[in-house]
């Protein structure tokens, strides 16, 4: 019983609410100011039994007080007298009282903001074009830094500092030449890869053609051969893909070069939409070419996250609508259907009210 | 007087930021109690905001609901819902204490599970929070219409941004050639330019407020006399 | 064009409401299955782990949110469940949000029913459990320990399947279909890691690109993202769904913004031309 | 075939013949204690890769010197060097010859401030034999300086050092140059038309409590809007999502209205308290916005998902709106259905902007120092990384 009233009213509220897109309405305000009074209502309750209590009256009635555990009891004043500034604003003579806890939480938050708003403050700073090193180069650096380091280490002493240095050098560039001879290897790793999905891609496609040909060719067998084949091209697309990227990664390729293009242009970004922010330089000659270059990255950010939002405002959308479709049905006594005509109908009534109103005056 | 109500509470601002400032450079233990201590106490200095802010309601919608001002039956409502739920919340939870006086920790069972404030959470508040919510899918659309009008470069390329961001995300766009790459594209480079520059931005000119906050130069929020 | 023009340039918002209303409407009155979905990477991954999976494997799936993630995670829970059921794979369920735990229920006592398979030794619904990490760490070294009795009451021995899992190793895979937190990082941080079992996901729009390291690192075996990867998976199930229907209607709700935008530049294109004459 | 077994021979020989030059316990810097490193110099059998390979180092640690050792890593020669810690021990390459591993101090509890004692032992393991170093120990305690945040430390510094000095210099000259910001100058034509029309100004500080940067900003800018509204005697509607912003909102107002020379005319309840609660302080501000049909509508402060549905709905009541918000999200909503929209730190600048005080501006100016700096770190950092020198990069990274 409570169910099926929950959902008369969960309906009955929805509709309300919506009814706001049509114009402000009666049922809007009374969807409006029962929300408001429930909400500070509610709040009220959360806070009297999940601040209020185990946090100061425990403290004081200490039975199995959260707080009394963890913290000297005197550690609820100065809370507490903040607090009780706050009322003072009840009394207009004491009310500037309440500016030390103002004052207190403003400051709090400043101070705790610097800090925080550091991290963001992490440099953009990468090269613009990317160098690969092949591996031939590589190999070559690091047998000359280790045959130099050994020849320190013979004329100097294993244990000097200059040996120890070239050694650590030599290690730095065998460093390199190993992954430089990993980026070489994932390459022709990714290709065998690559050339063994495409064989069973074109395995399976055969198959799938076969089976058509054969037997009838809508049959759920067919389908699902065929589906399968889809899906086996599609991995090898994606296989001959990652050899791509691995290729890109070894050498200096069409990719890589997109890839700094990529770099370059957020880094231009960056520093353009930096400049249009300025604030002491009068946006001309120069100055004006980049911050209307900022401009334009900014529009084409604000254009792309709004486009980028709209899914998820739809599916929000459509979710309500699945519960108002959900609540057609008689199991819950039709809620949907009837509280709509019954809210129009009212409408439609208050309208043609309003209507000879206006007429009459 | 005058300090009471200009000097002490400029002090008071000053330590409380740069205490909290410090404690950030502070990596001893200390300092972690100190900051779990004072954003606690952010926490229960809350009850006497509410309690201010709970006034303001109540006042307001009563003066209208005594002046008979037009629409005062909707300000009853609003005093209505407030009433019953903080009276059905209090009944509850002494409801449940009373029947298990051993237990003093069920107290605290004010909105918990089973309670009529649960019921009102998932019948009334639920339902109208997600339908002023879901209101959005219909302003998204209608803002798009009015906004996104070719009136001079700069609109024109945030309406193509959108647009092309917008096919990019329904299945059938995946197959139109190169919009999903270049939606991608617009995703991850022109916006991760300008959100990281707003973002410096917006670091330096908080860092900036704040130090103001700390060092009494911002005081607006104190008032005035 | 002039009257056009006019019409549209002082067009009611009210309309642009009505219509888009409708739009999302035709989908749920009559599916539409639109073309062009094209199941992406983690979905695929998804689907093939669950499609090879030997009969008789056992499979958790657990339903972390809420009413509000509805739409968008339910239809997951469906799809995987009925892939589950067809491939004849044992099914466990159950939840880490209290809010979303009648939802869990009914969703599995629904696609089990229309799969037709038993309860205890085809599905299990172990129901939800206050504690969330504890959960998962609780479950890692022993789930008769931490569910002693399933959402019914039954003691969880009495169930067949039960009876061969002890603790989440024992699971072929484990799913986590979640709105946040906690959700698939959760079971990931206290669980897979620790524990080394396979993991699954599916998560909403908004946390799906926090998720996606996951993927790509190798900790999930597939990542199913929002309303469109859910149809994604029914597409690959060859069963349309919600999920689908859901997709139809939301694409549809992006085409007509983009042709009302495109319909109003046109308008305005043309008021802006006879001004000019007339300037 | 005879060259491995060749170095391996050597290998166990060399290890065979070497001791742990030096073994040491320090206290890890710049923690909230119970962590210490053990570091020790590489043997001298580690001088080839193929011999750092048959090393392996086993590390124990005990609470007192005849307590019982406990393994706590244990790993290959070729891992774990000081240089891997550069939040420890910097970024000199003499590091790369040590190795180091990081402990917990047996005993510690989270949270505790005491000292620790760790006593600490090193085992390399090799096929052929095993050398064992002595014991050393040290003392993990809790810090009170960490040397890993002197940048940020120095940035703050630098940024309020720059910031008084513009300040002093603006007292002196108060000819200080700001560009035009079209927003904030709309907020005056916005106010003056209110009044003409004879409708009220809707002025909302965003979702965030008082100790938000950006309510603080905009409840500035709310005092400096307040004065005009006295002046031009226009009505002002302040609906707050927060008890605290209410009463500084009425503070702030109450101010204003006094500067203005019109403190009869300033009412208290013109800043009232709606609730908490994101979608129904939305609902009662739409209703607002419905029936009282404001001239303009100021979005001051941060937002969330409702900034669409509150812009939407004011942008249909035929109101000015004028938006301010540092919320990097729900920018896009704001530029397609406001008039004029305040882009992240233009909301802090904007009461400087209107008030005109030259210590005010002073800061703003102080904003952009800032942002060369920034600019600069930026080319240099990627100058510099074109070279792979990554020294610059290494100064400005946050830990």
């Amino acid at each position: 019983m409570m169910a099926i009233l929950g959902v008369w009213v969960a309906v009955g509220l929805t509709l309300f609410m919506f009814s706001f897109l049509y114009k402000d309405n009666p049922f809007y305000k009374v969807g409006e100011n029962l929300y408001v009074g429930i909400t500070i209502g509610y709040s009220l309750v959360k806070l009297i039994f999940e601040t209020w209590i185990p946090n100061v009256w425990r403290v004081v009635h200490p039975e199995a007080g959260v707080w009394f555990e963890n913290h000297e009891w005197w550690l609820i004043l100065p809370p507490l007298f903040l607090g009780s500034l706050i009322l003072t604003r009840f009394v207009p003579k004491y009310a500037w009282l309440s500016r030390w806890t103002f004052a207190f939480v403003v400051g709090y938050g400043s101070g705790l903001a610097i800090p925080a708003v550091q991290k963001q403050a992490e440099a953009t700073a990468h090269p613009l074009v990317t160098h690969i090193e092949s591996f031939d180069s590589a190999d070559k650096a690091a047998t000359e830094a280790e045959k130099k380091a050994t020849d320190l280490a013979a004329s100097k002493g294993a244990g000097s500092d200059e040996a120890i240095k070239a050694r650590i050098d030599a290690d730095e560039y065998r460093e390199r030449a190993n992954a430089a001879k990993a980026r070489k290897d994932a390459v022709s790793a990714a290709g065998a890869r690559a050339d063994k999905a495409r064989a069973a891609a074109n395995d399976a496609r055969k198959q799938a053609d076969e089976m058509a040909k054969k037997g009838p060719a809508d049959s759920e067998e067919v389908h699902a051969a065929q589906k399968k084949a889809t899906l086996a091209e599609r991995a090898a697309i994606g296989a001959e893909m990652a050899t791509w990227t691995a290729y890109s990664k070894s050498e200096y390729s069409v990719l890589t070069a997109w890839g700094d293009f990529t770099t370059i242009v957020l880094f231009i970004g960056v520093f353009s939409v930096l400049f249009y922010f300025f604030f002491s330089i009068e946006h001309k000659g120069p100055v004006k070419v980049f911050s209307r270059l900022g401009i334009i990255f900014l529009m084409i950010y604000f254009g792309a996250s709004y486009g980028y939002t709209v899914m998820g405002r739809l599916s929000l959308l459509y979710g309500r609508l699945v519960i108002l479709r959900d609540a057609c049905y008689p199991s819950v006594g039709f809620a949907t259907p009837v509280l709509l005509v019954a809210m129009i109908t009212v409408l439609v009534v208050l309208h043609f009210q309003n209507k000879d109103k206006e007429e009459n005056a | 007087m005058l300090h009471l109500k200009r000097t002490v509470p400029l002090a008071i601002a000053f330590l409380s930021g740069i205490l909290l400032l410090i404690q950030y450079f502070v990596p001893h233990p200390w300092s972690a109690k100190f900051l779990q201590y004072t954003s606690d106490w952010q926490v229960t200095l809350a009850y006497a905001a509410l309690l201010l802010g709970v006034g303001s309601l109540v006042q307001s919608h009563v003066t209208k609901a005594r002046r008979k001002a037009p629409g005062w039956g909707f300000s009853a409502v609003a005093l209505a819902a407030f009433g019953i739920t903080v009276a059905m919340g209090m009944w509850w939870s002494v409801h449940t204490a009373w029947q298990s006086r051993t237990d003093a920790s069920i107290v605290t069972t004010g909105s918990g599970e089973g309670s009529p404030l649960s019921w009102v959470y998932n019948s009334l508040l639920f339902p109208m929070g997600g339908a002023m919510f879901s209101i959005l899918g219909f302003f998204i659309a209608s803002a798009a219409f009015r906004a996104f009008r070719v009136k001079s470069p700069e609109a024109t390329l945030l309406l193509l941004s959108a647009i092309v961001v917008m096919l990019g995300q329904v299945p059938l766009g995946a197959h139109l050639p190169g919009i999903p790459q270049l939606s991608a594209w617009l995703l991850s480079v022109p916006t991760t330019a300008a959100k990281r520059a707003i973002g410096f931005g917006v670091a330096l000119g908080s860092i900036a407020t704040a130090l103001r906050v700390i060092f009494g130069i911002e005081r607006a929020y104190l008032g005035g006399e | 064009m002039e009257a056009f023009s006019k019409f549209v340039l002082s067009l009611d918002r009210r309309w642009i409401f009505l219509v888009l209303l409708l739009v999302l409407f035709i989908p749920i009155a009559c599916p539409l299955n639109l073309p062009g979905l094209k199941p992406s990477p983690g979905v695929t991954r998804m689907y093939d782990f669950v499609e090879n999976m030997p009969e008789g494997s056992t499979i958790l799936i657990s339903f972390d949110f809420d009413p509000a993630s509805k739409p968008e995670l339910a239809p997951m829970g469906e799809a995987m469940l009925r892939h589950a059921f067809r491939k004849k794979l044992k099914v466990v369920a159950m939840g880490l949000w209290v809010t979303g735990v009648s939802l869990e229920k009914e969703t599995v006592e629904r696609i089990a029913k229309e799969a037709n398979v038993t309860y205890g030794d085809d599905y299990v619904n172990l129901g939800w459990k206050a504690g969330s990490v504890a959960v998962i760490t609780g479950m890692g070294e022993d789930i008769h320990n931490t569910f002693p009795t399933d959402a019914k009451g039954n003691p969880v021995g009495s169930l067949k399947i039960m009876q061969r899992v002890h603790r989440l190793k024992d699971f072929d895979l484990v799913v986590s279909l979640a709105a946040g937190t906690p959700g698939i990082d959760t079971w990931i941080a206290y669980g897979s890691d620790k524990y080394k079992f396979k993991m699954g996901g599916g998560t909403t729009a908004v946390n799906a690109p926090a998720m996606s390291p996951y993927l790509q690192a190798n900790q999930l075996v597939g990542l199913i993202g929002a309303m469109r990867g859910a149809a994604e998976y029914e597409f690959l199930l060859d069963k349309p769904g919600d999920a689908i229907r859901g997709m139809d209607a939301i694409s549809l709700g992006h085409y007509l913004i983009v042709g009302l935008i495109l319909m109003g530049n046109i308008a305005y294109f043309f008021t802006r031309s006879r001004k000019g004459v007339a300037a | 075939m005879i060259r491995v077994a060749a170095i391996f021979l050597l290998t166990a020989a060399a290890l065979r013949a070497q001791s742990f030059e030096k073994l040491e316990v320090l206290d890890a810097p710049g923690d909230a204690g119970g962590a210490a490193w053990v570091i020790w110099k590489r043997l001298p059998a580690e001088s080839d890769e193929e011999g750092a390979k048959r090393i392996t180092y086993v590390v124990s640690v005990a609470k007192d010197a005849t307590g019982d050792f406990e393994e706590v890593a244990r790993f290959p020669a070729t891992a774990k060097f000081m240089s891997d810690n550069t939040e420890a021990f910097g970024w000199s390459k003499k590091t790369a010859d040590w190795h180091a591993v990081k402990v917990d101090a047996p005993g510690y509890e989270d949270g505790s401030a005491a000292n620790f004692p760790v006593y600490a032992k090193v085992v390399a393991l090799s096929a052929e034999s095993e050398i064992a170093s002595g014991t050393a120990s040290g003392i993990a305690r809790p810090n009170w300086l960490t040397a890993s945040k002197f940048n940020v430390f120095v940035f703050i510094a630098l940024l309020g050092g720059v910031m008084m000095f513009l300040i002093a210099r603006a007292r002196r000259n108060s000819e200080i140059f700001v560009r035009r910001i079209p927003g904030l100058d709309a907020m005056e034509e916005a106010i003056g038309r209110a009044t003409e029309m004879g409708k009220p100004i809707l002025f909302l500080n965003g979702l965030n409590d008082m100790s938000s940067i950006s309510t603080i900003a905009s409840t500035a800018i709310l005092g400096q809007v307040a004065k005009r509204v006295a002046t031009y005697d226009t009505q002002i509607l302040v609906p707050c999502f927060d008890p605290v912003v209410m009463a500084v909102s009425q503070e702030v107002m109450r101010e204003g209205f006094i500067s203005a020379g019109r403190p009869d005319s300033y009412r208290p309840d013109s800043a009232f308290f709606v609730t908490s609660d994101q979608f129904g302080y939305v609902a009662a501000v739409d209703g607002i916005m419905m029936r009282e049909k404001p001239a303009a509508c100021f979005y001051m402060g941060y937002y969330y998902a409702e900034s669409l549905l509150l812009a939407e709905t004011g942008g249909t009541t035929g109101a000015i709106q004028i938006a301010g918000t540092d919320s990097v999200t729900q920018l896009p909503f704001f530029i397609a259905s406001c008039d004029y929209t305040l882009l992240g730190e233009e909301l802090y600048a904007a009461s400087a902007y209107l008030s005109r005080e030259p210590i005010q501006l002073g800061s703003l100016i102080a904003q952009d120092w800032g942002k060369l700096f920034v600019l600069a770190a930026i080319v240099i950092g990627t100058v510099l990384a074109l070279f792979h020198v990554q020294t610059f990069v290494h100064m400005v990274a946050t830990y």
